[in-house]
C-alpha cells in the first residue's frame, strides 16, 4: 500500500466537518481508523459473532481461533520471543496498572525508589504513586534537558542503590522525544533494574523489537494504532507473567476453583480475567496487517518527513514557539503562541476544520516544569500530508489576525 | 462568521489586560475554581462590607481569552453590589450563557448588560461554556464560605 | 417493536452456520447484537471518531457528549438516583474487581467476613478470593436447596457478626434462579452490610430498579446485554463512589498532579483512567433505546414463555435432566443428559446449528455441589422462539440415538 | 456426515465401559493431566518393570467419550510396550491427529493401528482434538516423572 495515497483508505476524510475538510493532527491522542478494520468489526458482529474459549460450538471454536491470531500478530509485529507474552487489556493505562500492581503484591518494599522521568503521561506515574501510598517507596523524577530529552546520563544520575524500577515513556506525546530505551535498558539490568516502557506513542510510529530493546515491560494502546477503542497490549517477559500474581479475577484465568482454595490457570489466560473485549481483538489483527502492508520503514520515513516539514513551518512563524527541540524526534508538534492561550488556538483551528489538541495532554509534571499551564499540540499520523501542515500554519496566521498580534 | 462573534474586541482587550487581576488587601471572603480538563484555575477575592457590600473584588488564575475576559468583567460589575445582588446577578449570566436570549436583571445598568452579552459568543461553543462560567460560579462560593474548589464538571 | 419479528433485527441470523439456520442459545454467555448497534459502531468510526473529553475541537466534543448521553441512557434503564453512579468498566469482572479492591484498601480488616452464595460465577468469587488472601479474611458460602434457589433464610442463617459484606448473582447463569435481592438486601443493610449484585443475567433480561433493590453496587456486562464487546457497567452508591479510593490510575481521574502529590477527579471521572472503550460506549447507547423500544415488560413475558416452554419440552424428554427448578427462573436451561457427557452433547448439536454450552460455565462451586463436572447449558434472548426450543429438542434426540439410549 | 465418524461404535463402545479405568496397585509412574476449559481430568498411573516394560496401565478421570474412548484405548495399547515403543506410539498417534492421513509406527501392529484411527474422526472437530490429545500427554509426563500437571493449551 503506498502510503501517499493511504488517507483514501480512512472513511472519515470523504466527511465534511463544519462543511470544512478535516485536518486531523490529533493522532497522538487517539487514531483514525482505516475500513479494514471498521469493516472487520462489522463482520464480526453481523456473520461470525461468539464469546471466545468458552462453548465448543462452530461460532465459539471460530472466534477463539480469530481471537488467538491477533496475539499471533501482535508477537510478530514487536518481534516477542513467546505468543504468551501477549495480554490484551482494556489499554495502556490499564497495562501499566496491571504491572504496578502486580509487582507491588510483592516484589517491593518500603524504602524502594522508582525512577520515572519528567516526560511521562499520567498513565505512567499515577499507577507507581499508588505504590508510593501503600508501600512507601520512592519516586524520584529523571529530568528534562534544553531541548525536552531525557538522556541516558540523566538516567544514570539519578539511579541509586534503591532503584528498583524505571519507567519511561518511549516517545514523548509531548516533546516528541525519543527515549534510548534500549540503552537505558541495558544500563538498567546491568544494576538489576527492571524496566518498564509506555510506548503508547512508540508502537505506532516506530519499528520494534521488544527483544532487542529489553525491556521488561511495554505498553501499548490498540486505539493509537489504527484500531478500536478499549483495548490495549502488555508485553511481559515470560519470566515475570509467569512470575507475578494475577491482577483481575474472574472467568477464564482459573485452572481448579474450591470453597477454599483457587489456583491460576497459565499465560495468557491468568491475566485476561473475564470475557475480554473480543470483536477489538479480532479487528486489531487487521490494523497490525494494515500497518504491515504499508511498512514501518515506509511510515518512518513518512512521518519524519512531516515533522521536519512541519517543524520548519513553525519555526519560521513569528510568536510560535515549539517546545522542545530533540534530535531524535516522533511525530508530535507542541507550541505555544505568545498571547493567545491553547485553548483558544484550539477553538479557533478548529473552526478551519484543523483538530489539534489543548490542555497539559496528561502531562502536568512536565507543562510545571515548562513554567506553561498549557500548550497546542498538532500530532501526525500515516494518513496526514504536509498539505495538513501548511493548513495548520496558514490557520494559527489566522489566530495571529484574530488575536491582532504579529 | 461565529469566531468574530466569540472574540469580539472587549473580550480580546479584557483578556490581554484583564481588571482586577491582583489579591484584594485585607480581603475576607475568598474562594478556588479550576477546570481539570483544560488546567484553567481562578482564585476569587472579596472585601465585604458590614452591609455585605462588596467594597473590592479581584482574582488571580490564567486561562483562555475567554475565561481571563469573563473574570475580568465580572468582579468590575460586582463592586458596589451586595450579595444579593451580586448573586441574583450570577443567576442571570449563567442563566444567558445557558439558553436565554437576554439579561434579565434589574441590578444591571444597560452598559453593564452590553459588556456581559458580550460573552454570549460562547453559546455556541459548548465545550467552551466553562471557560466564560468558572469565575462566577467560584464568586458564590466565595461569598458562600465554600471549602472546597470549586470545579467545572465535565 | 414487536418481539415476535425480532430476528430479523439481528444480521447474524441471516447466516448459514454450516449450511444450517443458527439457533442460538447460548445468550447467557454472550448476546447476539441488532444492526442499529453494529451500525453505530460503524458510523462513530467512519463518521464521528475521536477520543473523549480530551480535546476541544468540533469531532471531540460531540463524541463527548454521545458518551455522556449513554450514562444518561444507562441511568434511565436502571433508574439509578444520579448519573455520576454510573460508572464504565472493561466488563462486569472488571466491575466487581474494582469493587473489591477498593473496598480492600480500607474498608476490610482481619476477620471480617463475606458471604457469597454456591450459585456465584467466578467473577464474583475469585475478586473476594484475592482479598481473603491479602486481608485474611473469611469467605463463606451461602447453601442451594434441592431447587437451586439460594433463599433468603438461607442467607440470614449465614450472616454471622462478622459479616461484613454479601455478594450475590442477581440470576444464577446455571440454574436460572432469580434471588430475592431487595429482601437480601434489606436484611442486610438492617445489619449495616453491604450488597454487591452481579448483575450480569440480570440486566438483559429482567426489570431494573437499583434504588428500589436498594443494593450498593450493581455489575453489568454490556455484551450480555445486546451491546458490544469490551464494556461494562458498574452501578454504585454516590456515597460509596465518592468515599472509596481510586482504582486505576492515569489520564483523565486526576485533579492535581505534583511529584509528591496527586489529587483525584470527581465522579465519575475518578473511576474512568485513561482512554475508555468510547465507540463501545456510544454505540451501547443504542442496545439501551433497542431494548427500551420493545419494551423491558415484553421481553420478561417473551423470554417466561420460552423457558416455560422449554423446561416442559425437556422434562418430557427421557434422559435429560434438568438441573434445578427454581420457582422463580431465568432463562437458563442447564441439564444433564444420562450417558452422554455436555461436551459430545454440545458437538452433536452444533452439527445441526444449535449453539450451546458445555461445561462447569464458570461455576465450579456448583458442580462441585451437584457432584458432576460439567453441564450442558441452553439459555435464551430476546430473538429466540419455541421453534428453536423444539430444534434444541430435536437435536437432543439424535444425541441419544447416536449414543444408543433411550 | 461427520458426526458417524467421530462416534464410532468403538468409540461409543470404549466411552461407555473404559477399560483400566482404576487404579494400578503397586504403580511406580503416574502423572495427571487436566483441561481447564472442559473441567476434563485424567490421572494415568503406569507400573514399570526393570526393563522399562510397561507391565501395567491405568487411568482415573472423567470427561466425554471421546477423551475415555481415548484413555481407554491408550492404555490397553501400552502394556507389554517399553517406554521407547511407547513414546513413539505417542509421537505417532499426535502426528495423526495433528496431520498425518496415517499411523507409520513399527510398533503398532494392524489390529491396534485399526483401533487408533477410530480416533481420526476428531480432526474435523477442533475443538475436540484435545479431549482425544490429553491422556497421551499425560502418559509422556508420568514416563517423564514430571511434576506439573499437564495442562492442554487453550
Ligand atoms: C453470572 C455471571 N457473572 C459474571 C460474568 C462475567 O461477565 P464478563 O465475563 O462479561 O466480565 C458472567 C458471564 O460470563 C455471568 O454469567
Ligand atoms: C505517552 C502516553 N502514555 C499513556 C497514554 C494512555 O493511554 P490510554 O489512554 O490509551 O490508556 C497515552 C495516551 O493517552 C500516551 O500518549
Amino acid at each position: 500500500m503506498n502510503i501517499n495515497h493511504i488517507k483514501k483508505e480512512f472513511p472519515i476524510f470523504d466527511e465534511k466537518i463544519q462543511n470544512n475538510d478535516l485536518v486531523y493532527l490529533d493522532s497522538a491522542n487517539s487514531s483514525q481508523k482505516p475500513k479494514v478494520v471498521v469493516d472487520r468489526i462489522n463482520e464480526f458482529y453481523t456473520k461470525q459473532f461468539s464469546n471466545v474459549g468458552r462453548s465448543v460450538h462452530y461460532l465459539a471454536v471460530a472466534a477463539t481461533n480469530l481471537y488467538e491470531n491477533t496475539r499471533t500478530s501482535v508477537q510478530r509485529y514487536i518481534n516477542a520471543k513467546d505468543q504468551n507474552e501477549i495480554v490484551f487489556t482494556k489499554g495502556a493505562t490499564e497495562a501499566l496498572n496491571l504491572v504496578a500492581n502486580t509487582l507491588g503484591q510483592n516484589f517491593f518494599r518500603e524504602g524502594d525508589e522508582i525512577l520515572i522521568t519528567e516526560l511521562e503521561h499520567h498513565s505512567n506515574y499515577v499507577p507507581w504513586h499508588f505504590l508510593r501510598k501503600s508501600k512507601n517507596i520512592k519516586i524520584n523524577f529523571a529530568e528534562i534537558n534544553e531541548a525536552g530529552e531525557i538522556t541516558l546520563e540523566e538516567i544514570e544520575k539519578k539511579i541509586t542503590p534503591n532503584t528498583k524500577l524505571i519507567a519511561i515513556t518511549h516517545l514523548s506525546n509531548v516533546t516528541g522525544a525519543i527515549l534510548p530505551v534500549k540503552e537505558i535498558t541495558d544500563l538498567a539490568h546491568s544494576k538489576g533494574i527492571i524496566v518498564v516502557v509506555d510506548g503508547c506513542q512508540g508502537a505506532p510510529h516506530l519499528k520494534l523489537d521488544v527483544q532487542d530493546l529489553d525491556c521488561d515491560f511495554y505498553a501499548i494502546s490498540c486505539h493509537k494504532m489504527y484500531g478500536p477503542t478499549g483495548l490495549g497490549v502488555l508485553y511481559g517477559k515470560k519470566k515475570w507473567l509467569e512470575e507475578l500474581p494475577p491482577y483481575q479475577g474472574g472467568g477464564g484465568m482459573i485452572n481448579e476453583v474450591n470453597k477454599d482454595s483457587i489456583s491460576y490457570g497459565d499465560l495468557p489466560n491468568k491475566y485476561e480475567a473475564g470475557t475480554m473485549a473480543t470483536a477489538q481483538v479480532i479487528a486489531f489483527d487487521y490494523s497490525i496487517k494494515f500497518l504491515e502492508s504499508i511498512g514501518i520503514d515506509n511510515i518512518m520515513k513518512h512521518e519524519a518527513e512531516l515533522v521536519e516539514y512541519g517543524q520548519e513551518l513553525l519555526k519560521k512563524n513569528n510568536s510560535v514557539k515549539l517546545i522542545g527541540n530533540p534530535r531524535n524526534k516522533g511525530g508530535v508538534l507542541s507550541f505555544t503562541l505568545e498571547g493567545v492561550h491553547p485553548h483558544d488556538i484550539a477553538t479557533i483551528l478548529d473552526e478551519d476544520g484543523v483538530a489539534i489538541r489543548a490542555g497539559h495532554h496528561c502531562c502536568q509534571i512536565l507543562h510545571d516544569k515548562l513554567n506553561i499551564p498549557a500548550s497546542a499540540r498538532a500530532s501526525v499520523g500515516i494518513y496526514n500530508t504536509k498539505d495538513d501542515l501548511d493548513q495548520l500554519n496558514e490557520s494559527i496566521n489566522n489566530c495571529k489576525k484574530i488575536f491582532n498580534i504579529e | 462568521m461565529n469566531l468574530k462573534e466569540l472574540y469580539q474586541e472587549i473580550i480580546l482587550e479584557h483578556g490581554k489586560n484583564p481588571r482586577n487581576l491582583r489579591k484584594t488587601e485585607g480581603f475576607n471572603k475568598d474562594a478556588k475554581g479550576n477546570n481539570p480538563l483544560c488546567g484553567d484555575n481562578v482564585h476569587v477575592y472579596l472585601k465585604l462590607n458590614g452591609q455585605r457590600i462588596v467594597e473590592d473584588a479581584s482574582f488571580e488564575g490564567s486561562g483562555c481569552a475567554i475565561s481571563m475576559a469573563s473574570a475580568s468583567i465580572m468582579t468590575d460589575l460586582i463592586k458596589g453590589k451586595n450579595e444579593h445582588e451580586a448573586k441574583e446577578i450570577v443567576e442571570d449570566f449563567l442563566g444567558m450563557i445557558k439558553e436565554n436570549p437576554d439579561l434579565k436583571s434589574e441590578n444591571l445598568n444597560e452598559d453593564e448588560k452590553t459588556k456581559l452579552m458580550c460573552l454570549s459568543g460562547v453559546k455556541q461553543y459548548p465545550m467552551r461554556v466553562k471557560c466564560a462560567t468558572l469565575s462566577w460560579h467560584t464568586l458564590v462560593s466565595a461569598f458562600d464560605e465554600k471549602q472546597e474548589e470549586v470545579k467545572t464538571e465535565n
